[in-house]
């Protein structure tokens, strides 16, 4: 092994890259899957807003997503993601693909979370009058909250090695590091820095959910 | 100030970009370099023009690509190298010692699959509707005397199961990388005047725009001959 | 207030279809406190959560002042949820809250009052139930009892109108039981709340309600006045049900007639006084006036909300001829007497 | 059976330290029935789970048939355990077993039966707590007493030497409560089950506890025979616990005072009296004996577990010297006297 | 559109495929993400077995494995691969790798529903003498059962997608094509029939995941 060869300055621009494409698609992934999850949930049989229908035609959707090869979204994505954020390239490019490949993901991770809620609190909201929205806003999120930020880590780590793919567009990042450099040119030793930095950054994730689970866990 | 933005795969091209982008500079063309991993992206972010142009087509490629696009906006302006195809083994020495229902690992992707099979058919081990069709599948096999199977995997793959199969047909590329020589590990090996030159490829409308005419002359110069043979010493081969 | 017509409530049970209320009708009126009793898996809080819809009934009318509940929209449904408290049998807290958020949550919920006026009401509840010291914890951390109290103190917080309670009182000891009834009547009385609640103390029916109904397989089996059904109960499910300190102690008739002293000679009656007469010396005007020797076996002398009663077991022997004089003075003084001697013989038999 | 010493227990509460049990020592001996009773949140849930371990004291020993289970390894306290039913105050039953598949579970655990002994044993205590209907039900399909009795039937199962109840009858109404009591006393009484019950019902520590413990802010304020601490309660918590229906009702003493009838001339006195008294014509015989006018207002004649007992407040009027009289003729006849006379003028004074 | 170039063979060998790579590695992947996500649940903090120590490995050894690129792994894990299974090619060859990959994430899921079980039925199981093993099977896990079966779900549509990296070595199968054939030959309609497959595939698994869920829940 000689780590000398490793050019330090790309794996700094691939971290750099991973952090921002994680980053800015779970900030969306969760601005999306949320809600997508919510109704899903709601939606579906004996729950609070029970609608064959749409949960049939929700259901479709996020399955289909989920059914695309990653690799065949970020391709068929293209002109949306141009037209989205006027590339479809690089980091700002991949964006777009991560959080349509990630969302339906998490919001079925939400779905089966909110599931998992006691009935009865849902039950003592509707007896105190509370609207649909405020019995999820202020019932149902809150007492869902440990398992939601477990899914959210998940999903986090679930994008991170996603992003891994974004090479195809050129967008970078650890993975397509890791991948150009470790598999394609055989150069192990960037394939062990960067999967290093990668399981590193993943542990932080794992760390940093746990935490923020046991924290908010009240039963 | 030109600024050129062109695609490349990362070996070589991406390298042999990096190394005329200083001279470049001094003539006052500004060099972008996108790398991709994919080889379909290049080109149609070409024809998009969401880039200026590419460097990493084959002519075969480049016209089956036109084919199935159903443009010609891409026009080939130099050839750059050739990363002649080889045929490796791990327990034959020659073509010939091949057993009776040999297993052969070819690339998976349309540019490299048909070129292996072209490849295989020229070394006389089976035959093919048309010789001269570049995406010619594993169904284009008309005869196969040697009842050989093939199993097709990413290119990059082939070195690493090399020692699973009785013969692999690899990128040059991929098997420098992997450390093997393609001049002494190799059972066969494409000739010189092979068709699959890699090109610098514009868009029409951009063909004749100085910086890319700068950027051909440069990518032809001798500076890039040497840098070819003395860095990838045998692998990848000048074209022009 | 209320008013139930018709009433009916099935259940699927693997396929099949088990009915868990049948035929209600019922009426509460406004400022009432009423009572529903009945045995375990009688349909009682099965009613009660038809009362604010938590329960779709099968079919029939809930009025609710006047209207039709089962044909209000979503917002109408709503609004009167948010006159209304619901206390539950399982208290259904909200576990990712503390103590005070959730006493301010169906305040927060109604979105009528301002931050301060919130901490007021909720420090102000905290005092009427006694939670002061535990504000700040989450449910998981709370006793049983001190769970129920939030409960209580959560269905109270935004001034409602009608106030149910699913065993309101049942993980709290006596005193505090106590303490929170008084609370209950206390609003019931200023403020005309309209309370029905459930509960398995009759001591907590006894205390503050003026009408009960006894359901029994899912049916009114008896209604009326507390004083009325508690003294006299028709149905022998309210009869089991009121008897656990006031009816005749079997044990009791066992061991008498064991020692054989009950003889020919002597009756064993209950006696049933209500109102005024509890607090005349009856009793003992009575035995001043007799030679008979009065035994008081079993019995209570306390009160039904208002109303003071007694309801004694006593034994009366002497000669045949005082015997009889002591049932005409029992007679004149208005009170009701029940012969219990058969009942005895019965046993005695056995 | 139960040897507790120096038992405490802390929680923590947002970083704070806060005690739950302070100071513990108890004795309970094979065979008995032992009730804990105590405000809500005093400590008496915590207690009973430092029986099993359920909640592992901060300090202190707990010792079960002589042996520190403190100090035990995981398979001795599963053996332990094994022997131990537990009734929980919030039933725990499991949410994906039918309610027979939840009676089986222990037998399952214990692994000692056949499946048709299994069957049998399950058919016999759905007969015991009356669950016939039910066995296919999931709990959520239960009502709340419904739920419970599962939980007991789930406790008895594997016949255990020692049963936990955690206010095993708190969704019962008082004829199951009388049921479920009985079968306990039975089992008790034929298979010397030791019983350790929390509740709130004071009516079932009367009916078959023979010690009780009161609790109170984490330390044991008062222990002893039922009868003693019931008719003399001690410590103010157990007075106003055990009050309920025997005590002062200060309403009614209001009343009187309003009323004006309670002069110069009249005694308001407690009369209690346990035993073979009960069964005396006393009362009679004395207002016989005497001018003066002796009226009940208030009070029990009933018996706890197999003592009988009475407790009344009368009111006892007439002339001076016939009021001493009558002190003195309760005092002949063994029956402990105590005078309200004071606490009548204060409330009249207030 | 010209569906009659389409070589239904290469689709019915393709759909094969997958079906095989995706019920193998999902049995296995039960098999092995199970007891991990238990043994992670209850060695976590506050639970049955609570081991800082070993949980702390167990979880280091998930986030490592899915941090790695699946490029990577498939890579990676050849040597292990040809051990276990005799070939690192084809079908085959592609199991090993998809167990691996999806195994921890399966934990996770696991771990995550475990967590939501109330915890009054633990205690009442332990009240009842019953050994930490009994408690997880015929307790927690049954009780836990429709959150399991809903992660089970997830897992194997993950396993879908998953599968169609297998290209990479050769494994073949329906995304495998989409991307040869559909992406890289611009066969656009070899693309929408496998795309479609997948979609179709997808939403069995969902509809028979939602189905089981329901049927076993009881609260
Ligand atoms: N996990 C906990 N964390 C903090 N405090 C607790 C916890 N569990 C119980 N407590 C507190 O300890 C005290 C005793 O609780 P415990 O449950 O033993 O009361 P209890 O006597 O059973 O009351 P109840 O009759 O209401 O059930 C209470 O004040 C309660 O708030
Ligand atoms: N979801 C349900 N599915 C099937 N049966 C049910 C359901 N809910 C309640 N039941 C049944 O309906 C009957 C009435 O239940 P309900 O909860 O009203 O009884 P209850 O009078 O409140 O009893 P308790 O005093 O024990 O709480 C019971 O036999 C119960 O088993
Ligand atoms: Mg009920
Ligand atoms: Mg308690």
């Amino acid at each position: 092994m000689d780590f000398s060869v490793i050019e330090w300055e790309d794996i700094w621009q691939a971290s750099f890259d991973t952090l921002t494409m994680t980053g800015a698609s779970l900030v969306l992934t969760i601005l999306l899957g949320l809600p997508l999850g919510v109704l899903l949930f709601l939606t579906s049989k004996k729950q609070l807003l029970e609608q064959r229908g749409i949960y049939a035609l929700l259901s479709f959707i996020v399955n289909m997503l989920r059914s695309v090869p990653f690799i065949i979204l970020l391709i068929v994505l293209i002109p949306f993601t141009l037209f989205l954020v006027g590339t479809s390239l690089g980091v700002a490019g991949t964006i777009p693909p991560l959080v349509i490949g990630t969302t339906p993901f998490f919001a079925r991770l939400v779905e089966n979370v909110l599931r998992d809620v006691d009935k009865g609190i849902i039950e003592a909201c509707q007896a105190m009058g509370a609207t649909t929205s405020q019995i999820i806003v202020r019932a149902l999120l809150p007492e869902a909250l440990p398992g939601l930020l477990a899914a959210t880590t998940v999903t986090t780590i679930a994008l991170v090695s996603y992003s891994a793919m974004s090479g195809v567009i050129g967008g970078g990042g650890l993975g397509d590091l890791a991948l150009r450099f470790g598999y394609q040119r055989f150069q192990t030793e960037v394939m062990i820095v960067t999967v290093a930095i990668l399981v590193i950054l993943v542990q932080l994730i794992q760390w940093l959910g746990d935490v923020l689970v046991a924290h908010f866990t009240r039963k | 100030q030109d600024t050129l933005t062109i695609a490349a795969n990362p070996v070589p091209h991406a390298e042999i970009l990096e190394f005329v982008k200083p001279q470049l500079a001094k003539q006052g063309v500004v060099l972008k370099i996108k790398v991709f991993t994919d080889y379909i992206q290049p080109a149609v972010q070409v024809n998009e023009k969401h880039l200026d142009g590419n460097y990493y087509l084959t002519q075969p490629y480049l016209n089956e690509f036109k084919k199935s696009h159903k443009n010609d906006l891409q026009v080939p302006l130099v050839k750059v190298h050739v990363e002649p195809f080889a045929g490796y083994s791990t327990k034959y020495k020659k073509l010939s010692d091949l057993p009776n229902g040999a297993t052969i690992a070819i690339p998976n992707d349309p540019a490299n699959s048909g070129r292996a099979l072209i490849l295989l058919a020229k070394q006389g081990v089976l035959k093919l509707k048309d010789i001269n069709n570049i995406s010619a599948t594993k169904k284009d096999i008309i005869e196969n005397p040697k009842n050989l199977k093939f199993k097709e995997l990413e290119a990059a793959t082939l070195p690493r199961i090399l020692g699973q199969v009785d013969l692999a047909l690899i990128n040059t590329n991929y098997a420098i990388e992997a450390k093997l020589n393609p001049l002494k590990d190799s059972l066969f090996i494409e000739d010189a005047n092979s068709p699959y030159a890699n090109l610098l490829v514009a868009r029409d409308d951009n063909k004749n725009s100085p910086a890319f005419k700068k950027l051909a002359a440069a990518l032809n110069s001798p500076e890039v001959r040497k840098f070819i043979q003395e860095r990838y010493k045998g692998a990848v081969v000048p074209a022009f | 207030m209320i008013e139930i017509a018709q009433l009916e409530k099935d259940y699927q049970v693997q396929g099949r279809t088990v009915s868990a209320l049948r035929n209600i009708n019922l009426h509460i009126a406004q400022g009432e406190i009423f009572g529903i009793i009945g045995r375990s898996g009688a349909g009682k809080s099965t009613l009660l959560r038809a009362l604010n819809l938590l329960e779709r009934p099968t079919s029939g009318v809930v009025k609710i002042e006047g209207e039709d509940i089962t044909q209000f929209s979503a917002v109408q449904l709503q609004a009167l949820r948010q006159r209304t408290g619901m206390v539950f049998q399982h208290f259904n807290l909200l576990s990712a809250k503390t103590v005070a958020q959730n006493i301010a949550f169906p305040l927060k919920l109604a979105g009528k009052m301002t931050v301060a006026q919130r901490t007021a009401r909720v420090t102000e509840l905290f005092e009427l139930v006694g939670l002061n010291e535990h504000a700040d914890k989450y449910p998981a951390q709370l006793s049983g009892g001190q769970k129920q109290r939030v409960g209580i103190a959560r269905a109270l917080a935004n001034y409602p109108h009608l106030l149910l309670c699913d065993e309101a009182t049942s993980a709290l000891d006596p005193e505090t039981t106590q303490s929170i009834l008084r609370l209950l009547l206390d609003i019931n009385q200023k403020l005309g709340l309209t309370i029905v609640l459930i509960t398995h103390e009759m001591q907590v029916i006894r205390s503050i309600c003026d009408r009960v109904a006894v359901i029994d397989g899912g049916e009114i089996v008896e209604s009326g006045n507390v004083v009325e059904v508690f003294l006299h109960p028709r149905h022998t499910v309210t009869q089991s049900l009121v008897a656990e300190n006031q009816a005749l102690d079997l044990n009791l008739l066992q061991e008498l007639a064991q020692r054989g002293r009950t003889s020919e000679h002597s009756y064993l009656l209950r006696l049933t006084y209500v109102g005024t007469a509890t607090h005349e010396p009856i009793l003992s005007r009575i035995t001043a006036q007799t030679q008979a020797d009065i035994t008081i076996l079993q019995g209570v002398i306390a009160r039904i909300k208002n109303t003071p009663y007694g309801q004694l077991i006593v034994e009366v022997s002497g000669e045949e001829a005082e015997l009889d004089k002591v049932l005409q003075l029992f007679g004149q003084a208005d009170i009701r007497v029940d012969v219990l001697n058969d009942l005895l013989k019965q046993t005695w038999g056995a």
